[in-house]
């Protein structure tokens, strides 16, 4: 029953994104498709860290900003291939998840809130300001992964958009059965387990502070990764990508599609990052009708898209 | 020493516009443990349809009192249309709500009114008061005075009126304030109506300082936000000291260290303070009850 | 042989003391009650003695080690646990997940493993689900395994919190209101649960209203009467002792 | 509302019917977000162009299409709209970027699929080093820096004091000031920022005053963050000359510092601003005067500088899709980069393939308020 879960998500998600270019209009779409994807890896760390663990975080953009940027400054500074940027990036952005995870953990709901925000705020304040090494609030280039033109001489010859279609696919993919994996292991169990009553978790055993610390880490990685995977595809990076606009995004993408559940986050990401794209019919409505569909979905299908959704499909029964 | 007391001055006027703005927060959060995210567009919608209503011909007080009350009224529809319908939700699923009727009042602000930046003259003219070779401008004194108002109305309000515990009790137990005849759903919207009068007062007094466009409630809204928590969300006085706290902050670290990372020091004395005090410097304790 | 001793006990709260000076200690398989009117300080008790609470003053000493203030999760691994008055079940996970939730000691490992799916950490999870599908069965919730917890009856979820709590194979079991708003049929049921496992050489710390159960299953009681001890020993000399009657009829006379 | 149903229409049009005979320019402009300010009348004037453009008939007998997106000033954003503009909508030419970091996301996306792209942002790194297919309008920054450099030498002013807003406008331009003041003989002895949205900074200018030998400030930023600087700057009662960038050359920031404050200040501006004091003579007059006729009735605010670089903008496109006779990518870019003596707002044109700006210096005039109206300094 569980695994049916598990495998059912991947099943369909791999399904989705091997078969959904065979109905583009155009090219454009690739891009759309490696945005969603890229958002819906860092959706799905906020998924284990809100969703699972309880805990909010109003500056995990931070982290995006942090793999971002070391995919621009490693490989120029520290001479990196840019795919190992991707993974200094990681683990900074785990370092310093871990260092100020462990006195702002303490802390909870709203305050945490405000802590995580000040921490997602000073880290877009220091890309803002060091120019000399980030080039300040108009941005950085960021190199070129190489993999594409790799891919080439060794006969797979893939336009810029759909290679980063497929990449981002598969690192979705990826992060997506890590996660779901962690949600049936014994710390995943123990991450919803404190969510549900912290003090009973801690009678049975359960390393509070500890664990909590690992839902941070790991969900600071996803995000971290994701960012890496913005720079290298936009090619160019701003500090825009730590901003808080970016953190609150990602928290609503989790929200909306459903923040307890891989599937829910992801639909959430890719509501989000296409809904912009289509409102722009409605041309200076869109603002309006962006508020108002968030308001409408939130009343109507509160715990999230996807899990009321599938609540109302197996019937009130319970 | 002129020099530090400009410093203090700037603060001053800088933490009274964090104070006032923190303040709305605090009914409807004592009310209903939400952090409405929309608070910054009252304030915003404040200055606007003072601006707008003063354009149109009407005097400054009464354009003044027409962004209040008109920003209240939009305070208790949105409370009957998204916050109400949605009642028993998740309180993050409630702040999603409060983000996307953000979203929503930013976009109709910008078609109702315009893009462009806008002022309307301060109420005792420009000419700045001199004190000992610093100097403040009037307008700061009317937001101080304001903040200082607004403070003591909520205070009395909390502990002094029935309807004031009202609120408090409804948010400590829904269903307990039911049974014992609180009208719930009134608290509810009388807190939305307050908030977002308050909102909208904030917003008449500091645009002649500020300025505003249909885009300054999110800036806004997250410093109050910030001054809050580490004064406390909820508690009154927290919102009055957590913002002239904030602002001073900000004044003396751009006087002294460094003007780019002001708002930097103002975070990490906000980590530092609620690491020694998680619920900021005058929240209400809890222990979990097992 | 004593495995849990607590020695001079007391924690005031805004001036006020809860709790006052208690002692008393337990021994491997004994039922120890603590009894008192509502508001002696019983539940006060419990959440110094497992850690959830920091004592004013005195000591908690578990198989000979002070493990006063100590938090519960290293209590735990000293084999503490307990049971809650106004349950903390883990409501949106199922019933079998909470059972397995108290196995945590045993079936936690490196995360690294959890998120790879290594073998590792499968067979620890493995072990952890037989082990509480045995609990369950014993509980009589097998049925119920795949049920949300939060569907469940006030009863049902009464003893699926011991069952998690059994889980941890612990020494020292304490059970706050173990048959609280429990009907005749299931109260008998929890009675079993709890004898057969103190059979088993499990101390038990029992806080509980229903004075029938309580001088049915219990070796010793202590009585608490406004934070203090006033009284202590086997039924049968408890329920005669003047001061116990003052205390249970003055509480009546108060609360009529 | 009108302008809502055009938009509206095409946006509809090209979702349904996405290959017709016409000539398809694309825009992605930060029409709202914290760069509104200036993307918003860039929107507005593209489409009135447009729409006037097509009245007249069209270009080269055809009809044009604009596509216009607004970005929000989020660079990702553009990078997404710029691809859809390409390979979704097809168009032969992209105006916009309205911020430095928009147009650089854009930028790469153009130049892979080699249609011609005029910016509408500042930074000097945009067309230096040139690349094929980017073109910009507005002056870089660093030109604005040399013109406020050239007059503080005049004035003989060797140290100054700089205090600069912290988004992309005022830190580019800081950072270009700093780098060409050594040039002029110019140190800059106190250096200061602000955060756009802040609400006082008289804390920095008290430090700024405070420092030793400071003869002059510059505060370059946009927005409302220099009205709020000019006001607090006569709150302190600071006598020294007072330089603003080109980021507030609007009548708008004279309202809102207030003509009392801003009595005095100085910028680098174009001849939009003075299109009355203009020489008869001067080449710029008639197409000065056209566009802010024609904006101020369309729209009823007042002309603003960056209104003008949208402007120039579909000037130069129009004029190379003229000249080339052809909307091929490739003839529209060849087009673009032959445009000489082409007088917009900002100034005369004169591209060549080492230079994809074509203004000079003397394309910047400095102005002077003096009694809440504008004046030229020279």
């Amino acid at each position: 029953m569980r695994l049916t879960t598990k495998t059912a998500t991947l099943l369909a998600l791999v399904a989705l994104i091997a078969l959904a270019p065979l109905f583009f209009p155009s090219a454009f779409y690739y891009r759309v498709g490696a945005l969603i994807f890229v958002n819906g890896l860092a959706v799905t760390g906020i998924v284990i860290l809100t969703g699972w663990a309880g805990q909010i975080s109003l500056g995990h953009a931070g982290f995006a900003g942090i793999g971002a940027y070391a995919c621009a400054l490693a490989p120029v500074h520290l001479g990196l291939h840019p795919a190992l940027a991707i993974l200094l990036g990681a683990g900074v952005s785990a370092v310093l998840a871990w260092l100020v995870g462990r006195p702002i953990l303490r802390l909870k709901g709203y305050y945490l809130g405000v802590a995580s925000l000040g921490m997602g705020i000073l880290i877009s304040m220091v890309l803002n300001n060091e120019r000399d090494l980030t080039r300040g609030p108009d941005g950085i280039d960021v190199p070129d992964l190489g993999l594409r033109a790799a891919l080439k001489t060794a006969g797979l010859d893939l336009s810029n958009g759909e290679f980063w279609y497929a990449l981002c696919g598969i690192v979705l993919v990826l992060g997506a059965w890590l996660a779901l994996n962690l949600h049936d292991s014994p710390t995943g169990r123990a991450l919803r387990a404190l969510h549900g009553s912290e003090v009973a978790a801690r009678t049975v055993g359960m390393d509070v502070p500890r664990l909590k610390l690992q839902a941070f880490v790991i969900s600071a990685v996803y995000a971290s990764v994701s960012g890496s995977l913005l720079a290298l595809q936009n090619r160019f990076i701003t500090p825009d990508v730590a901003g808080f606009m970016h953190s609150v995004e990602m928290v609503t993408m989790a929200v909306l599609g459903g923040v307890g559940s891989v599937a829910g986050a992801i639909f959430g990401a890719a509501v989000l990052t296409l809904l912009p794209q289509m409102l722009t019919v409605f041309a200076e409505y869109e603002q309006l009708v962006l508020g108002l569909v968030m308001v409408l979905v939130m009343i109507f299908l509160r715990e999230g898209v996807v899990p009321s959704i599938l609540r109302k499909l197996r019937g009130t029964g319970e | 020493m002129s020099e530090l007391l400009q410093f203090l001055f700037s603060g001053v006027t800088v933490g009274a516009v964090y104070a006032l703005v923190a303040l709305g927060f605090t009914i409807i959060y004592n009310a209903s443990d939400v952090v409405n995210f929309a608070q910054g567009e009252f304030v915003m919608l404040g200055g606007m349809i003072t601006v707008f209503a003063h354009a149109a011909g009407a005097p400054l007080p009464l354009a003044a009192l027409l962004a209040c009350l008109g920003t209240a009224a939009l305070g208790v529809a949105m409370n009957k249309l998204a916050i109400e319908p949605a009642r028993g939700a998740p309180v993050v699923s409630l702040v999603i709500i409060t983000i996307g009727a953000s979203i929503f009042i930013r976009g109709a602000a910008q078609l109702v009114f315009d893009k462009q930046i806008h002022s309307f003259p301060a109420f005792s003219g420009d000419d700045p008061i001199r004190i000992l070779q610093a100097t403040i401008l009037p307008q700061s004194l009317w937001v101080i005075a304001g903040a200082v108002a607004v403070f003591t109305g909520l205070w009395l309000f909390f502990t002094r009126t029935l309807l004031g515990r009202a609120v408090l009790a409804t948010s400590n137990n829904r269903l307990a304030a039911q049974l014992v005849g609180i009208n719930t759903p009134f608290v509810m919207t009388l807190s939305f109506a307050l908030s977002a009068g308050i909102g909208a007062l904030a917003g008449v007094l500091v645009t002649p300082i500020t300025m505003t466009s249909y885009d300054v409630g999110l800036a806004l809204a997250l410093k109050g936000f910030a001054a809050a928590m580490l004064g406390g969300m909820g508690n009154p006085k927290g919102a009055l000291v957590g913002g002239l706290v904030l602002g001073l902050l900000e004044g003396l670290t751009a006087g002294y260290i460094s003007s780019q990372y002001k708002d930097a020091a103002a975070f990490l004395v906000i980590l530092g303070v609620l690491f020694f005090l998680p619920q900021g410097l005058f929240g209400r304790k809890s222990t979990d009850r097992v | 042989m004593t495995l849990l001793s607590i020695e001079g006990l007391g924690i005031t709260f805004g001036g006020i003391a809860a709790v006052k000076d208690v002692s008393f200690s337990v021994r491997p398989g004994e039922i120890v009650s603590v009894i008192g009117p509502n508001g002696a300080g019983k539940t006060t008790l419990f959440n110094m003695i497992s850690g959830v609470y920091r004592p004013g003053s005195g000591r908690v000493v578990l198989n000979g080690e002070d493990v006063t203030a100590m938090s519960p999760h290293l209590l735990a691994r000293r084999g503490m646990c307990r049971t809650f008055q106004n349950l903390q079940v883990f409501q949106s996970m199922t019933v079998l997940e909470n059972t397995i939730a108290g196995y945590h000691l045993q079936e936690s490992g490196p995360v690294l493993a959890d998120l790879l799916h290594l073998p590792a950490s499968r067979r620890r999870a493995r072990a952890a689900e037989q082990g509480a599908r045995e609990l369950l069965r014993r509980v009589g919730l097998e049925r119920a395994a795949e049920r949300e917890a939060g569907s469940l009856s006030y009863g049902s979820l009464k003893r699926l919190e011991i069952a998690r709590a059994m889980a941890l194979q612990p020494r020292v079991l304490l059970l706050d209101e173990p048959a609280a708003g429990c009907n005749a049929v299931e109260t008998e049921e929890i009675d079993h649960l709890i004898a057969e496992i103190a059979a088993s050489g499990v101390a038990i710390l029992l806080v509980e209203h229903d004075m029938k159960m309580v001088m049915r299953i219990s070796n010793h009681i202590v009585v608490l009467d406004h934070g203090e001890k006033i009284a202590e020993g086997d039924p049968a000399t408890v329920s005669r002792n003047p001061a116990v009657i003052a205390a249970y009829l003055g509480a009546e006379h108060a609360a009529g | 509302m009108k302008t809502f149903l055009t938009t509206t229409a095409i946006a509809a049009f090209a979702l349904a019917a996405p290959a017709m005979a016409e000539i398809r320019i694309g825009a992605s402009l930060s029409a709202t977000g914290p760069a509104a300010f200036l993307g918003d009348p860039e929107l507005k004037t593209l489409e009135m162009l447009v729409e006037d453009q097509n009245a007249r008939g069209g270009l080269n007998g055809e009809q044009i299409e604009l596509i216009a997106y607004d970005d929000g000033g989020d660079p990702n954003k553009a990078r997404t709209f710029a691809t859809r503009l390409i390979e979704d909508d097809e168009v032969v030419a992209i105006i916009g970027g309205t911020t430095t970091g928009t147009t650089m996301s854009i930028l790469s996306v153009a130049e892979d699929a080699e249609i011609p792209f005029i910016s509408l942002a500042g930074a000097i790194d945009i067309i230096s080093p040139v690349k094929p297919h980017t073109f910009k309008t507005p002056h870089t920054d660093r030109m604005a820096c040399q013109k406020i450099f050239e007059d503080m030498q005049k004035r003989a002013i060797g140290k100054i004091g700089m205090l600069s807003g912290t988004d992309g406008f005022g830190a580019s331009m800081q950072a270009q000031c700093k780098d060409v003041a050594p040039d002029y003989g110019i140190e800059i002895v106190a250096d200061e920022t602000y955060d756009p949205k802040d609400a006082d900074m008289t804390a920095q200018l008290t430090k700024i005053r405070g420092t030793a030998g400071v003869q002059a400030i510059l505060n370059p930023g946009f927005g409302q963050g220099p009205s709020i600087v000019t006001r607090n700057y006569r709150q302190l009662a600071i006598d020294l000359p007072f330089y603003q960038s080109h980021g507030v050359a609007s009548d708008g920031f004279i309202d809102l510092a207030g003509a009392e404050a801003a009595e005095g200040v100085r910028l680098p501006g174009t001849a939009l601003l003075v299109a009355d004091l203009l020489a008869e003579n001067d080449p710029q007059k008639p197409v000065v005067a056209a566009y802010k006729a024609m904006f101020e009735e369309k729209t009823g605010t007042p002309v603003g500088t960056f209104g003008g670089y949208a402007h120039d903008a579909w000037l130069i496109l129009t004029d190379a899709i003229g000249r080339a006779g052809s909307a091929e990518p490739a003839a529209i870019r060849d087009a673009i980069e032959a445009t000489t003596g082409l007088a917009g707002t900002t100034g005369i044109y004169n591209m060549t393939p080492e230079d994809h700006l074509g203004l000079d210096l003397s394309a910047f005039r400095l102005l002077e308020i003096k009694g809440g109206k504008w004046t030229l300094v020279e």
